[in-house]
């Protein structure tokens, strides 16, 4: 007998007949398939008991109510709160993707220190430690105004603990971002006096005169403007957006009316000019300087002037002031975009001027002059003798931008250390470079920040925020409203790092200086805090978590309306020119998928990005075939300003004016988050700041500029 | 059960009026159904979004130019006929997507898919999705994920389902209380609750009492000028995408503007004209 | 020897006889060949049967030892710790919330299981990690709502009695796809005696048949 | 060294000179089983494909070689069932190519889809109202039955033909070749036709849509037909450069023009058929749905008329003309002319079939999508031919392929 061949063909045979009449291969095939179900790589989320937490967002100053879907404790879903003042129940799509925010690669997930050009790791009492040690070494110096402060705002009980440290500390030196609240309170002190802002009822008014302000592009509070558009159609209010470029405002507007960039005030002007001419206003509460006013405006704003200035028909000019006066509730908006970069002040009081000459004020769909809310009563602060003298000197500048400029200017440092609370000036400031600059002569900046972003980055110290989700605030809504909300920020979960409410930090902060500083902040937390400060509104805020603090008006409505002081228009403050002398005007777009400032965005919302705005990493550019000589849609092209240069991509866009370029606000971000940043340029970068004299805000609607093929 | 009690056909009518094109709509899918993201989205053509957001122009040039918004999640088509034979339904080999006849919701089961894109193919308004990457999220973000839907795995189509597990939930709900049905406010997809301009209507299309229903007013009979075509609404502001491919989608749109009405579907020259002012059979 | 011969002379076939005449040597040769074909053909049966099986499923005992019996007889029903909440919602397997109703870091009775409870969950305030035998993967959708309320069926028809054991036997977990083994069944062919025996799609699918008439959409147990 | 191996009486080139040539192509073959793993462990991120693009190179791959791969069934067919006895000396050589074709579409589709171990569940969970699923199972029964029809030649080697068992099985089977051959055609028949119905049933992509015939649409019909009408072609084309590759004249010259005139035939009557339907399609079809026939061959830069006429004339009408006509047919470089444009023009119709449908734009909004295969898909693709040269090699080496090629090359010898 011998084994050959065919006997290892029969134990081959013999094994495989064997495994086919098992289970194994049946077995083994369903299981494999069933394995590729449930790869252990693709995440299987936890399920449980499903509950809710209401809360307010603060990602822009709508400061709507969302409500918070918890699945077994987790976070999982925000949603609009139904019945909240200001929302009821919609949601803006940051809002929605919220969350991602929780866990954004960027985070700071624990204080750092700059050490070189790379940040280390530390605990929080060292960090404090280390920056009250240098702010005393600043006060010992016996220059507390060496301090200075840059928040987002200035209204809530956090920026006023800002405020109160700076006082304590002995420093005039606060400054915030420009913001469409400070221009709206800078517009109706210059009208109206003091102490007071505007708000703009949409909701009622049946004819809207928008001066390019960005509707349903981010303007104000967004989603009550969404809503306040979307029942114009059923209130049969109509809507007329000035601009250059057909806005998604423009779009659902009743009438487009395309201008030359800059020059909305000479409109606003020239509307004036015919409404005087023709008698059309009601001048009962005008106090001082309306007939010099009424002179400039017929010297300087005749339409056929104004008509050539704006590249407008005088027959539109005078139809629209005709349609604006013969309207029942009239009512003209200010702020380009979102209204908050490059405003100015002249244009937001030409504008407003249309609303006073029309007679609208406190009138139902109207624009309402409101007191600014005042629903905080802290201690008295308490000064010693440093502060005492800080208190004494004059502030450096008028506004941020100012402030920056003159930190360049100075040979030496004239600040000797920098809080930035909650704010990205070297991104969404004009010209970020110059900023950056001005970061690096002041020898110590501490950023108190939930995200490590491109200004956090220029920080000697980052004190690590939580974010609107871990933390409690109160947040008072003006953004334009004629309603005046507070809301409260509830955390709806423990912090997900180690970081801390921003009002923590700073008592932590004060309670290290010690002395009169420590007695300014003498609370256990800033959640005892808050409920002190609020102490007439906290019982009501705690339990609905918001409280409806009825519209101020200047005076009660039966009294009349406000007083309107002409004053500052009736000089003609010259208007803001475009920097540079090329052929073209660059234009930035405020897009309601992207933020444009603080935060920077959600990976959610630069997915809805449209790639006519971005592909790959190329920013898109739009321009009107007209102008677009030598260049092909799609194409690549260099763009050229004053102040720099970038590779773009061209789009050919019938809806920008000839003449015109519009590059997106917004993207261009820098730092370490690969769904956000590293994605086209920031258009910030190649516009140069153009300070208005009179306000000190920087008004540079755009820049010069010139496009050529690559 | 309940779903043989009555029988639904859930469906949208989205007013292109009111949409503002701010996105929300998206992002309340993307965070509803668990989503995923990857570094570039501006691709287009491989960027996962059930709810996507076209954007639409009359054409004119400039400043006669107008520009429209028009979101789009899937169709839901209930086939030629309104039988259920979907474009992708009917083709796909293995059973992996179905037509629900209890709601009119075409389903998609990850699971069972195998990454064959026949559907993707058979459907003219690209409301389907292939993962071609493993979904990935940045360490921790995976803690937002919701139960409610499950994570899909690289290698298969998916696409929106009308958020049929807030269906599901409204269902248990009903069945803990010993209700026999739902109320409309009770399923409402997240896109609707998103719309921060209320321009998303979602409901029932075969009840009455439904603000969708009142909206489209489908009509009954088959288009006599197309045998195919059923459910045509009788509003003569109201239309559907590619409603003459027979496909009969429950995704509806409303618009006061011709040009608009005219972009959601192809007509030969002239053709518009002619059809425009029909809507549906004449009976009321 | 000879028995095989025969067995060669049948297994070699009609066909091939003509070729085996020619070539005695083959014989033996293809003889031989039976022989290793029987023994491999054996070998391979019996491990696919019986070795596969057990090498498949991973055995993990549980934190300690459950009686539901005592339990059910103390609190009457499977209601008070396994209930629907009220959005219709199903509340699973209690939290130790639940658990401490009655319990406290105090024993209440003296085995050693609710001492190892005591010790090491109440008294450190963890959750025990329970390993859930009826645990059905991600992508299935299933509510208790329906089947309770909506057709008024029993816990027993899906889990079994299990309300009446006084241990919990060890969890078996499938090594490849992770699944509990009591869904594919104990019966390595997946053979069912009892309702509860087995719990694939086909098993769901079947029963719908028969109460409803129709085995229902993929949505309707998918998610 | 092989020289057992090799039949009698058939001389070879010597075993090393086999052995480089076989490297080379190897080399290729390697080249694409290394992207088809990078596809498998990597998943399909590795091609170009896009959500607009589901299906792309690889299905046209797929489409193309079964359709070339028809010559297997019709010769078939005409040898076994309508008795055209001299295919007997091409039929072997028409089995081996599509046994090639049939395998690479099987490992094409196998690598094409994004789950491949849940590949069964189109077997098992089958949707019967699929084209899919019926190209699925007739696709993998039919290969079942080329495999059949395959064995007895494969048995016929020199050794293997030495075990009475394999002699006698290959002999019976020879036999009952009769019934796989009916039974392969009837199969074919149906999956050529459901990989056309996969098109014709998408009834919301205008391009493809037709009407048809119960529930098959008009394209069922033209792709089997046009299968059985360029398949030959291919089998001749491949017969063709074996024979210049090799030297050596393998089939006789009848049989050639035999089968290149039933080629003839099938491709004349196919694109009559095929320009009714283009022309109904164009008139009666898109138009019902709105769209003008200029809508789907322009306002792109690659689809335009040129593929439409390139496709029915040019690799149709010609090839046609030049098969029927006994003096083209039967002067070489007319009838090889005639079979190149025939096989290009059955690929370029399945091209339009797949690709082109999924580059036209459907809703009014929308835009042409345009792709460009990556480096990994077109590896895969060149993978089944580099796989076929080498497998026809070493059939051509060591099985008696060609029955006449002794008695042909003898004969030059005694002259």
């Amino acid at each position: 007998m011998k084994v050959d061949r065919r006997s290892f063909l029969g134990l081959g045979l013999g094994a495989v007949a064997g495994v086919v009449v098992s289970p194994v291969g049946l077995k083994l095939t369903d299981d494999s398939s069933i394995w590729t179900q449930n790869w252990p790589w693709t995440p299987v989320p936890v399920d449980g008991e499903v509950s809710y937490d209401s809360s307010v967002c603060n990602l822009c100053p709508g400061n709507c109510g969302i409500s918070v879907r918890k699945i077994a404790d987790r976070p999982v879903k925000i949603e609009g709160l139904a019945g909240y003042p200001i929302n009821d129940g919609g949601a803006c799509l940051h809002g929605i993707a919220g969350l991602q925010y929780l866990y954004d690669p960027a985070r700071v997930k624990t204080p750092l220190i700059k050490k070189g050009d790379k940040f280390e790791k530390i605990s929080w009492e060292d960090a404090i430690t280390l920056v009250a040690g240098k702010l005393a070494n600043i006060r010992k110096g016996g220059a507390p105004q060496k301090l200075a402060c840059i928040t987002d705002k200035t209204q809530g009980s956090v920026p006023k603990l800002f405020d109160r440290f700076l006082t304590a500390f002995g420093s005039p030196n606060l400054y915030t971002m420009p913001s469409l609240e400070s221009c709206l309170e800078l517009t109706a002190q210059t009208l109206h006096g003091n102490g007071n802002t505007l708000g703009f009822d949409l909701e009622n008014s049946d004819f809207i005169l928008s001066f390019g302000a960005g509707l349903i592009e981010g303007w104000g509070s967004p989603v009550s403007c969404f809503k306040a558009n979307a029942s114009r159609k059923k209130r049969g209010a109509k809507l007329y957006q000035i601009e250059p470029r057909l806005s998604n405002t423009a779009a659902c507007a009743d009438k487009w009316i395309p201008i030359k960039p800059g020059t909305e005030a000479d409109l606003a002007l020239g509307i004036c000019a015919v409404m005087i001419k023709n008698n059309q206003f009601n001048s009962s509460t005008f106090k001082d300087g309306f007939n010099r006013f009424a002179i400039m405006v017929r010297n300087k704003y005749a339409p056929a002037k104004v008509a050539g200035i704006c590249g407008i028909k005088v027959a539109d000019i005078e139809k629209i002031a005709g349609q604006f006066v013969m309207a029942k509730r009239p009512l003209a908006i200010p702020g380009r975009g979102r209204g908050r970069n490059g405003q100015s002040l002249k244009e937001f009081a030409a504008v407003h001027t249309l609303n006073c000459l029309v007679g609208n004020l406190n009138q139902r769909g109207g624009a309402f002059v409101m007191a600014k809310n005042d629903y905080l009563s802290f201690p008295e602060a308490i000064l010693d003798g440093v502060a005492e003298v800080g208190a004494g000197q004059e502030k450096l500048a008028g506004s941020v931008d100012e402030f920056v400029t003159k930190l360049n200017a100075a040979g030496k440092p004239i600040v000797d250390a920098l809080f930035v609370y909650n704010a990205n000036p070297c991104y969404s400031l004009n010209e970020p470079k110059r900023v950056k600059q001005a970061f690096k002569k002041v020898p110590f900046v501490v950023s108190f920040s939930s995200f490590l972003d491109e200004t956090a980055m220029e920080a000697d110290v980052i004190l690590p925020m939580n974010t609107f989700l871990e933390r409690t605030e109160d947040v008072p809504s003006q953004a334009g409203l004629t309603k005046n909300v507070v809301g409260l920020i509830r955390p709806v979960l423990k912090p997900v790092f180690d970081t801390k409410d921003p009002g923590d930090a700073l008592i932590f902060l004060a309670r290290a200086l010690g002395g009169s500083i420590a007695q300014n902040f003498d609370w256990e937390t800033y959640a005892d805090c808050l409920g002190d400060v609020t102490a007439g509104i906290w019982d009501s805020l705690s339990e609905n978590g918001h409280v409806l603090v009825p519209p101020k008006p200047f005076k009660e409505f039966f009294e009349g309306p406000p007083d309107v002081d002409f004053t500052f228009l009736a000089t003609n403050p010259s208007t803001v020119q475009a920097q540079g002398d090329f052929g073209l005007t660059l234009i930035p777009i405020d897009n309601m998928r992207l933020l444009g400032a603080m935060p920077a965005d959600s990976p959610f919302a630069i997915k809805t990005v449209s790639d006519k705005v971005l592909i790959g990493k190329d920013i898109v550019v739009e321009i009107n075939p007209q102008t677009a000589r030598g260049l092909k849609d799609g194409g690549d092209a260099l763009l050229t300003t004053p102040v720099g240069a970038a590779r773009v991509k061209v789009n050919f866009n019938e809806g920008i004016m000839p003449g015109v370029l519009g590059m997106v606000r917004g993207l261009g971000h820098t730092f370490d988050n690969k769904f956000v940043s590293n994605k086209g340029v920031n258009v910030n970068d190649l516009i140069g700041p153009q300070i208005e004299s009179g306000s000190g805000l920087d008004a540079a609607f755009g820049i010069k500029a010139k496009i050529s093929k690559v | 059960m309940i779903q043989d009690k009555k029988e639904h056909k859930f469906g949208m009518v989205i007013d292109l009026d009111k949409c503002t094109g701010c996105g929300s709509c998206m992002v309340s899918c993307m965070s509803e159904n668990n989503i995923p993201f990857k570094e570039d989205e501006s691709r287009k053509k491989d960027s996962i979004t059930w709810m996507r957001v076209y954007k639409l122009t009359n054409g004119k040039s400039f400043p006669d130019i107008q520009i429209a918004y028009l979101p789009r999640p899937c169709q839901h088509c209930s086939g030629k006929g309104g039988h259920g034979h979907s474009p992708c339904v009917s083709v796909c080999p293995a059973t992996a997507t179905d037509y629900g006849y209890d709601t009119g919701i075409v389903s998609q089961i990850y699971t069972r898919c195998f990454g064959c894109r026949y559907c993707m193919g058979a459907c003219p308004y690209h409301a389907r999705y292939f993962n071609w990457w493993d979904p990935e999220w940045p360490a921790g973000q995976e803690k937002y994920l919701s139960p409610n839907v499950s994570p899909r795995m690289r290698g298969v189509v998916e696409k929106c389902s009308l958020c049929y597990h807030r269906y599901q939930a409204a269902r248990d709900k009903a069945y803990y209380e010993g209700r026999d049905d739902i109320e409309e406010s009770e399923y409402q997809t997240a896109c609707t609750t998103a719309c921060p301009a209320g321009a998303i209507v979602f409901g029932d299309l075969n009840d009455p009492s439904h603000m969708v229903h009142q909206i489209v007013k489908p009509d009954p009979h088959p288009d006599p000028m197309n045998k195919y075509v059923v459910d045509k609404s009788r509003n003569p502001k109201v239309f559907r995408l590619l409603e003459r491919l027979g496909t009969n989608t429950k995704i509806y749109y409303l618009s006061e503007r011709e040009w608009v009405r005219k972009a959601g579907d192809n007509y030969l020259d002239g053709e518009w004209d002619k059809v425009k002012n029909h809507h549906g059979s004449s009976s009321k | 020897m000879s028995k095989i011969e025969n067995k060669a002379e049948n297994g070699s076939g009609e066909g091939v006889e003509k070729g085996t005449a020619d070539d005695p040597k083959d014989d033996k040769g293809l003889g031989l060949g039976v022989i290793f074909f029987m023994v491999a053909f054996l070998v391979c049966f019996l491990s696919g049967w019986l070795l596969f099986p057990k090498l498949l499923y991973s055995k993990k005992e549980q934190p300690f030892n459950f009686d539901h019996k005592l339990h059910v007889a103390e609190v009457g029903d499977c209601e008070t710790c396994h209930f629907l909440r009220e959005d219709g919602t199903f509340s699973g397997l209690p939290s130790m919330e639940s658990c401490l109703e009655c319990h406290t870091d105090e024993p209440m009775g003296e085995t050693k299981d609710e001492a190892i409870f005591a010790r090491e969950y109440v008294a450190k305030e963890k959750e025990v990690p329970w390993l859930v035998y009826s645990k059905q993967p991600d992508c299935v959708f299933f509510s208790h709502a329906a089947h309770i309320n909506g057709a008024g069926m029993d816990c027993i028809t899906c889990h079994g009695p299990i309300g009446e054991s006084t241990t919990s036997r060890p969890y078996e977990e499938n090594r490849i796809t992770g699944y509990s083994r009591d869904i594919w069944g104990k019966n390595i062919w997946g053979i069912k005696k009892h309702s509860w025996d087995r719990m694939k799609m086909d098993d769901c699918a079947v029963c719908h048949k028969k109460e409803t008439g129709q085995q229902g959409y993929c949505f309707q147990c998918h998610k | 060294m092989d020289s057992a191996l090799i039949p009698e009486g058939a001389d070879r080139c010597s075993f090393p000179k086999f052995a480089i040539g076989i490297c080379i192509v190897g080399a290729v073959a390697l080249w694409g089983v290394y992207a088809m793993f990078l596809c498998w462990f990597k998943g399909l991120n590795q091609t170009n494909m896009n959500d607009y693009y589901g299906f792309a190179l690889w299905i046209w791959a797929d489409l193309a070689v079964i359709a070339v791969g028809g010559g297997a069934f019709f010769t078939g067919l005409l040898k076994y069932i309508f008795n055209v006895d001299e295919l007997k000396n091409i039929i072997n050589f028409a089995v081996i190519i599509g046994f090639i074709c049939y395998s690479s579409a099987l490992l094409i589709l196998a690598i094409d889809i994004g789950q491949p171990l849940r590949g069964w569940f189109i077997f098992w969970h089958a949707n019967v109202h699929s084209m899919l699923t019926e190209v699925a199972f007739c696709l993998s029964c039919y290969f079942a039955v080329l495999t059949i029809e395959f064995i007895p030649n494969l048995l016929e080697n020199r050794q293997a033909n030495k075990v009475p068992f394999f002699r006698h099985l290959a002999h019976n089977m020879h036999g009952v070749m009769a019934i796989f051959a009916a039974t392969g055609a009837f199969l074919s028949f149906f999956h050529q036709g459901s990989l056309g119905g996969v098109a014709g049933v998408m009834y919301g992509r205008p391009f493809a849509v037709r009407e048809g015939l119960l529930i098959w649409p008009w394209t069922f019909f033209l792709f089997t037909w046009s299968a059985a009408a360029f398949g030959p072609c291919f089998t001749l084309l491949v017969t063709w450069i074996t024979e210049v590759v090799t030297g050596k004249k393998l089939v006789k010259d009848n049989v050639v023009h035999l089968l290149a005139k039933i080629s003839g035939w099938m491709i004349t009557t196919y694109i009559i058929a095929k320009i009714i339907d283009t022309i109904y399609w164009a008139y009666v079809t898109a138009p019902s749905l709105g769209f003008k026939m200029s809508h789907f061959y322009t306002n792109n830069s690659f689809y335009g008329y040129w593929i439409l006429i390139t496709e029915i004339v040019v690799c149709g009408v010609i090839p046609g003309i030049l098969l029927l006509n006994k003096s083209t047919r039967e002067n070489s470089t007319t009838r090889w002319i005639a079979i190149v444009l025939g096989v290009i023009g059955v690929c370029l119709n399945r091209w339009v079939m797949v690709l082109q449908i999924m580059a036209v734009p459907v809703m009014s909004f929308d835009t042409w999508a345009l792709y460009v295969p990556s480096w990994q898909e077109v590896a895969t693709t060149v993978l089944p031919v580099a796989y076929g040269i080498i497998f026809i090699a070493i059939t051509y080496r060591y099985l008696p392929v060609f029955p006449q090629e002794r008695e042909l090359n003898h004969t030059k010898l005694e002259q």
